[in-house]
């Protein structure tokens, strides 16, 4: 029940980009189209969950017994970044069919803020480490939702008579508010 | 329950203002200009030239090729010259122009009014006939019918269905033929069903002229394997497709051929043709045409020499009115908009109808407000908006990918559209690219 | 280039945030507030100038191939430094501003601005572009900050001008964010193409 | 042959369906609602509903004139009912400076921003409605009571609606036996003698006009039925579960907004899939996310949300679902 | 200008290292200056929540802080911190860190100060996740002396019922958060009562 909770309350209650405003800069940027959207989620659930993992631990094991917590920023972001660069170079040689759909999507989430925030989210919440890779993943699942319906909306926009001035960015921005307005009723879902 | 096919289709204002007139044999013209190209495929190639005299029924175009058909005169007299004129597509086609002398037949026609109804002629034999006699689809598609004829080698036909519909507002040119010439009608089918090796042949007429269902269906007790099936009204059903679904309940696949569900269709003003070409040897040079509209004096039906200039016609039904917007050769969804009245009737030509000013134009254009109305009106399940927006972004992938080549062009999307919007006009020139795109991937 | 447009080019014509639309996260999570907003454009203001001080100080020992890593390094202290001394003595900001400190590392304008501009100017330009860029990105979290605190509390730097009444809260939530953001975009670009 | 004749491709037969004639279908399916909520809360009701009106009509206007320079087309009704649903999504009490900057949030961002009719994904009388209970929670949720409140305003006697009574009362830890005492009988709810928005309270009015859109062809059945079908069977499953924890099915139609939503605001063309399939699915989804939200979300009433939430998934339903293509499965039969 | 330093392996490992290890020495250093200042922000504002609520103090409760057994605990928050306030060594009143989960979004922290006699001094709101406009109204609607019938200030539970008067108690709800303020009062009381079970008023 308690996962039932973490994951329900990730995905729709405070859902990463709409309601906590991470990984707004991918959720703006790679949300053309949905095919792409769709690599991008792929992408961030696994690098977001093994990220969490490996941070957990380095936190549990290193961080904290030695005193060293302020090092957390320092440490997580250089485990993120060779975390990613390690995934490229695995992915590419088991499987080049998965490194073709994600490959081009790896380098951007070194950047993505959801990536980090989710690590330091799970210390700030006193997760277990079971806890915190439900929490990723969740996390994970609830970006690309977003994700996935805003490149909906705007694979829909594209199609529209949109105002010259409001057409890209604006726009985009404006139908976000709309979105996050609307999932503002699974507020207290959990 | 009456039969009809199961998805879309819309029900404008019928407005069979002639459906009452008797076919009236017009007066000959003066002058016939008659296009070498009036079917779909090749262009005839003349055969005459200046200053020949022509006979009625003689072959003045020899077909040039497969998809091709013979032109025959229509009148006697003296070929003038051979030269463009504006046809009913608003483009100059060459036509052969015959200056009109006395009426002159051909001697092999057999002008008796008896009906003939032992078929002499073998299957091979009737299609080659219907070939020589120029025969093509007299619903308005102008399919040369010997084409028809011929099954595929490895298919099979099952069943031939006569297509009575007649789903186009306004016109009643099929429907005054059933009434008048009901029996011809019934042995061209049989000649048709002997050509084809049917023994099954449905004669499909809407329920808004019972007066030619209770005619035919009394008429084919006399004719083994024919019947008649009334079916429910709604446009387009009078479309190849649509009918086949409707009487047996078999979906052409996309890019195929009715054959390919076994169906043959004719239209009754084919089978009305193949019955004179056939059992009395004439040729086509002369076919039924309704003349019609709200603003026109005398709504009428007319049999009209091929090559004709509609302003006789139009003179005949009671002359041009003051107020016309539009005259259109063909019913209101399918037809076309004559930028001239000059133009001669072909073999195409079903009806002539006039629409006042006020009518003729489309009202103002506004965004789609996505009703959804053309998605549900699509016969083919197209959705026509997003075929209209993606050629409009000139997106041509995505238009084929969402099968805008199976649009049948009927218009009931543009006729639905609350916001105005020149659908259909869109998606013909997305299927213009469309198909251009595929020709160039086959080379 | 010279140093005053360097300056001034990050406030208006390449203004981070409402013309290269970087940054967004910190942008539209911290700008409840107009104090917030300020408080974080001066944090990440902080961060740009120090990391491309000494990132173009640097940047001969560094060799090509573990130049971000580095880079990286360098800024994640930076931010570090900033989230300590902002525990230290403004508790209160810290506390507002939360998570968002730490992610100032992952602020594409940080590592955007040391790649594409430090790591090959001077130093002295490289702080005056660390500067202006740093200070047009505290200028438009100013901006986004004070709108949405006069839409959403009506008020501006904390003073409350409506009296015991709210705002309209949908500012002040975060779907209000994403819309005061959107039509203050779109208010530049029509301004900039007039 | 002296006068030129138009040419213009097929068809040459125009439908009688234009924007305005289907924009009166949805306005005269209103009016049994309308007089309703005058009839139930009087002058408040007539305030607010010129109020919206008005300035719905008033900010469309003034925006596609000075900020898009476009010329104005607002004859075609579509902010006449933009404002009348807004309208119908207030409580009767509201002052006029809020239903106002309801108005504006509905023509100027919910619709306008995207260009206006037809453009807009999200449903405007929705986004400025739920932008208002957002913005202003208590002004939004405190509902005059029906009848006795005929001739008061912004003084007038307020009372919870029966979702606010049954969703506190439960998560005070009572049992629905002892709270349905505490609130109007079903056929009261039916009828519209109940506190709620001033529009979604006339059950009875709205599927009258549920049944004059229907015959006159305006909308088809699927967004509605299937809407209303699923939050029937949902609830019908938690309320068997435990009926003592969980209200009737038909409470949950009959109450809130359920009826209003579905027949008014979810059918709504141009935030609605454009296949009958994609509307089946659109309608459960709101129906589903519906009961979610009243029976485990902190917000009573769940209809707005959940349209605007289908509203967003809108566009996948109709890159997804297709019609069926003629021919596209081979049929002997 | 200088050269770049090429991209050696040994060039790369040494460049990492050393700025690794020069990143990690500045911030070792930075970290013991702050090191004080953050903890004594930390306990300022401790310090400043008990003051606002208790009597005026001139102990450090924070030193003192004892716990109790909650009363109605809920699972795994089956104590309450409790801060004496003391001055001039005698004991003056007490802040209770109190929570309830009965919040619309669940878990509501409150501190709340009471003098010797359970009368309740005053109280701050901690930690809520409640409705924006309506919830979050508690912070202050709770402890406004003009609006005694909302006040709670000043009032004892010993002799006035702490629910709001919907449910027959004494004290207005916040308009339109009924739930809230619910929560909000079995917050208090859970805080008096287990003051009470402790044995605490005189």
């Amino acid at each position: 029940m308690e996962y039932f909770v973490i994951v329900i309350s990730a995905i729709f209650v405070s859902n990463i980009v709409l309601a906590q405003f991470l990984g707004v800069c991918p959720f703006l940027g790679v949300s053309n189209k949905i095919s792409t959207s769709v690599g991008m989620t792929g992408a961030v659930i696994f690098v977001m969950t093994l990220a969490t993992i490996v941070t957990y631990l380095i936190n549990d094991l290193i961080l904290v017994p030695f005193d060293i917590t302020y090092l957390k920023t320092i440490s997580y972001i250089l485990v993120i970044a060779a975390l990613v660069q390690m995934v490229e170079i695995i992915l590419k040689k088991v499987s080049p069919s998965l490194y073709q759909a994600l490959g081009v999507f790896l380098p951007l989430i070194t950047t993505n803020c959801a990536v980090l925030g989710v690590a330091l989210l799970v210390i700030q919440k006193d997760f277990n480490l079971m806890e915190s890779t439900v929490y990723a993943i969740a996390n994970g699942i609830g970006f690309g939702l977003a994700l996935v319906i805003f490149a909906g909306l705007r694979e829909h926009l594209d199609m529209m008579n949109v105002p010259k001035g409001m057409k890209g960015m604006p726009v985009a921005l404006i139908t976000a508010a709309i979105l996050a307005m609307a999932f503002m009723g699974f507020t207290g879902m959990v | 329950m009456l039969k009809t096919f199961s998805k879309g289709g819309v029900h404008p204002p019928e407005n069979k203002l002639s459906a009452i007139q008797t076919i009236e044999q017009l007066a000959l013209p003066k002058m016939v200009s008659i296009p070498i190209s009036q079917h779909i495929g090749a262009p005839a190639s003349p055969i005459v030239k200046k200053n020949d005299t022509v006979k009625v029924g003689q072959l003045i175009a020899k077909s040039s090729g497969f998809v091709s058909a013979n032109i025959h005169s229509s009148v006697s007299g003296k070929v003038i010259k051979i030269d463009s004129v504006v046809d009913s597509s608003g483009y100059k086609k060459q036509s052969i122009i015959i200056d009109v002398e006395g009426d002159e037949w051909f001697e092999e026609i057999d002008r008796t009014p008896e009906l003939k109804k032992e078929i002499d002629l073998s299957s091979e034999e009737i299609i080659k006939k219907v070939g020589e006699s120029g025969i093509v689809g007299l619903g308005g598609a102008t399919f040369p019918s010997q084409v028809k004829l011929s099954v595929p080698r490895g298919m099979k036909a099952e069943i031939l269905i006569i297509n009575g519909v007649e789903c186009e507002p306004y016109l009643t040119s099929d429907h005054r033929l059933m009434l008048e010439k009901g029996d011809e009608l019934l042995v061209g089918t049989q000649i048709l069903m002997k050509a084809l090796n049917v023994d099954k042949a449905i004669i499909g007429i809407e329920n808004n002229k019972p007066d030619a269902i209770e005619h035919l269906t009394k008429l084919t007790k006399q004719y083994q394997g024919i019947s008649v099936e009334a079916l429910k009204v709604k446009y387009p059903q009078g479309g190849e497709k649509q009918l086949i679904k409707a009487i047996t309940g078999r979906e052409v696949p996309s890019g195929g051929l009715p054959i390919a569900v076994g169906a043959v269709v004719h239209n009754v003003g084919t089978a009305f043709a193949v019955y004179e070409a056939v059992q009395k040897n004439k040729p086509l040079f002369e076919r039924v045409v309704t003349v019609t509209g709200k603003s026109v004096k005398r709504p009428s039906n007319f049999m009209v020499r091929i090559g004709t200039p509609v302003a006789d016609l139009i003179e005949a039904a009671g002359g041009l009115p003051e107020d016309t917007g539009k005259v259109i050769s063909g019913g209101p969804m399918m037809g076309r908009a004559l930028s001239t009245i000059d133009t001669p009737v072909t073999k195409g030509t079903s009806g002539i109808l006039i629409i006042p000013e006020g009518e003729s134009r489309r009202g103002k254009i506004y965004d789609c407000i996505r009703c959804a109305k053309c998605v549900s009106v699509c016969p083919m399940g197209l959705e026509p908006y997003l075929l209209m927006k993606v050629t409009e972004m000139q997106n041509y992938e995505r238009a084929e990918h969402e099968r805008t080549m199976d649009c049948i062009e009927c218009g009931s999307c543009s006729y639905i559209c609350p916001s105005n919007r020149p659908l259909l006009d869109y998606i013909r020139l997305g299927k213009v690219e469309v198909g251009r795109i595929i020709r160039t991937r086959k080379v | 280039m010279n140093n005053w447009s360097n300056f001034t080019k990050g406030f208006i014509k390449e203004n981070p945030v409402f013309v290269l639309l970087l940054g967004m996260c910190p942008t539209l999570g911290t700008t409840t507030s107009a104090i917030n907003g300020l408080g974080m454009g001066l944090a990440t203001a902080f961060v740009l100038v120090m990391s491309n001080l000494v990132i173009s100080l640097v940047k001969n020992l560094i060799p090509d191939k573990v130049r971000i890593p580095a880079f990286i390094v360098i800024i994640a202290s930076f931010v570090t430094v900033v989230d300590l001394l902002l525990a230290g003595f403004l508790p209160a900001l810290h506390e507002q501003l939360g998570l968002f400190i730490p992610l100032i590392v992952v602020n594409c304008i940080v590592l955007g601005r040391a790649e594409a501009f430090a790591s090959k100017n001077n130093v002295f330009s490289s702080v005056i572009d660390g500067l202006g860029m740093g200070l047009g990105f505290a200028f438009a979290l100013l901006i986004l900050g004070a709108t949405r605190e006069i839409l959403g509390s009506g008020a501006i730097f904390g003073y409350k001008f409506i009296g015991d009444n709210d705002g309209m809260l949908f500012f002040v939530l975060a779907p209000g964010a994403f819309l005061a953001l959107g039509y203050i975009i779109a208010i530049i670009n029509s301004l900039r193409k007039a | 042959m002296s006068k030129l004749l138009t040419v213009s491709p097929s068809p040459h037969n125009y439908g009688k369906d234009t924007i305005k004639s289907l924009m009166y279908g949805v306005l005269i399916a209103l009016i049994p609602t309308l007089l309703v909520s005058l009839y139930f809360f009087g002058i408040g009701a007539l305030i607010v509903i010129i109020t919206s009106v008005l300035s719905a009509v008033v900010f469309e206007y003034l925006i596609t004139k000075y900020i898009l320079k476009a010329s104005p087309d607002i004859i075609d009704g579509s902010a006449v009912i933009t404002g009348l649903l807004l309208a119908f999504n207030l409580p009767s009490n509201l002052p006029v400076w809020i239903v106002i900057i309801g108005a504006l949030v509905a023509i100027g961002i919910g619709k306008m921003t995207f260009g206006g009719l037809g453009n807009n994904p999200f449903n405007p009388a929705l986004v400025g409605r739920v932008f208002l209970l957002v913005s202003f929670p208590v002004q939004m949720t405190t509902w005059p009571a029906p009848i006795q409140s005929r001739l008061q305003y912004l003084d007038a006697v307020t009372g919870a609606t029966p979702l606010g009574v049954v969703k506190e009362g439960l998560r005070n830890g009572e049992q629905v036996s002892e709270l349905v005492k505490q609130i109007p009988s079903n056929m009261q709810m039916f009828i519209g003698n109940v506190g709620g928005s001033l529009g979604e309270v006339a059950g009875l009015a709205i599927v009258l006009g549920l049944i004059w859109l229907l015959y006159k062809k305006v909308i088809t059945w699927h967004i509605p039925i299937s809407m209303l079908g699923t939050i029937f069977i949902v609830s019908g499953v938690f309320w068997l579960i435990n009926p003592e924890k969980y209200m009737n099915p038909v409470f949950h139609i009959i109450s809130g907004g359920a009826l209003l939503g579905a027949v008014f605001m979810a059918t709504d063309y141009v935030t609605s899939p454009m296949t009958a399939k994609g509307q089946l699915i659109f309608g459960i989804g709101i129906g589903f996310l519906t009961v979610m939200i009243r029976l485990f979300g902190a917000y009573p009433e769940g209809v707005s949300f959940a349209i605007l939430i289908m509203n967003a998934f809108v566009p996948i339903i109709n890159l997804y679902v297709k019609p069926k293509r003629f021919g596209e499965v081979i049929k002997n039969g | 200008m200088a050269k770049k330093l090429e991209s050696t392996f040994a060039n790369m490992v040494i460049v990492l290292t050393a700025v690794s290890l020069v990143a990690a020495v500045s911030l070792a250093l930075v970290y013991n200056i702050t090191k004080e200042p953050i903890a004594k922000a930390k306990l300022k504002k401790k310090l400043d929540a008990i003051a606002n609520v208790a009597p005026a103090f001139d102990n450090n409760p924070n030193a003192e802080m004892f716990k109790l057994p909650a009363f109605e605990a809920s699972p795994g928050l089956d104590s309450l911190e409790v801060y004496p306030a003391k001055k001039n060594g005698e004991i003056v009143g007490y802040a209770v860190k109190t929570y309830t989960m009965k919040g619309f979004s669940g878990l509501i922290e409150l501190m709340v100060g009471f003098k010797l006699d359970g009368t309740i001094n005053n109280y701050s709101v901690l930690a809520h996740a409640e409705t924006p406009g309506l919830g979050t109204k508690m912070t202050t609607w709770f402890k406004n002396e003009k609006k005694p019938k909302r006040c709670i200030n000043g009032k004892n539970p010993k002799n006035v019922n702490l629910t709001v008067s919907k449910d027959g108690g004494d004290i207005d709800a916040i308009t339109a958060a009924t739930i809230s303020s619910r929560a909000f009062l079995d917050a208090v009381n859970r805080a008096y009562k287990t003051l009470e079970q402790g044995g605490k008023y005189e």
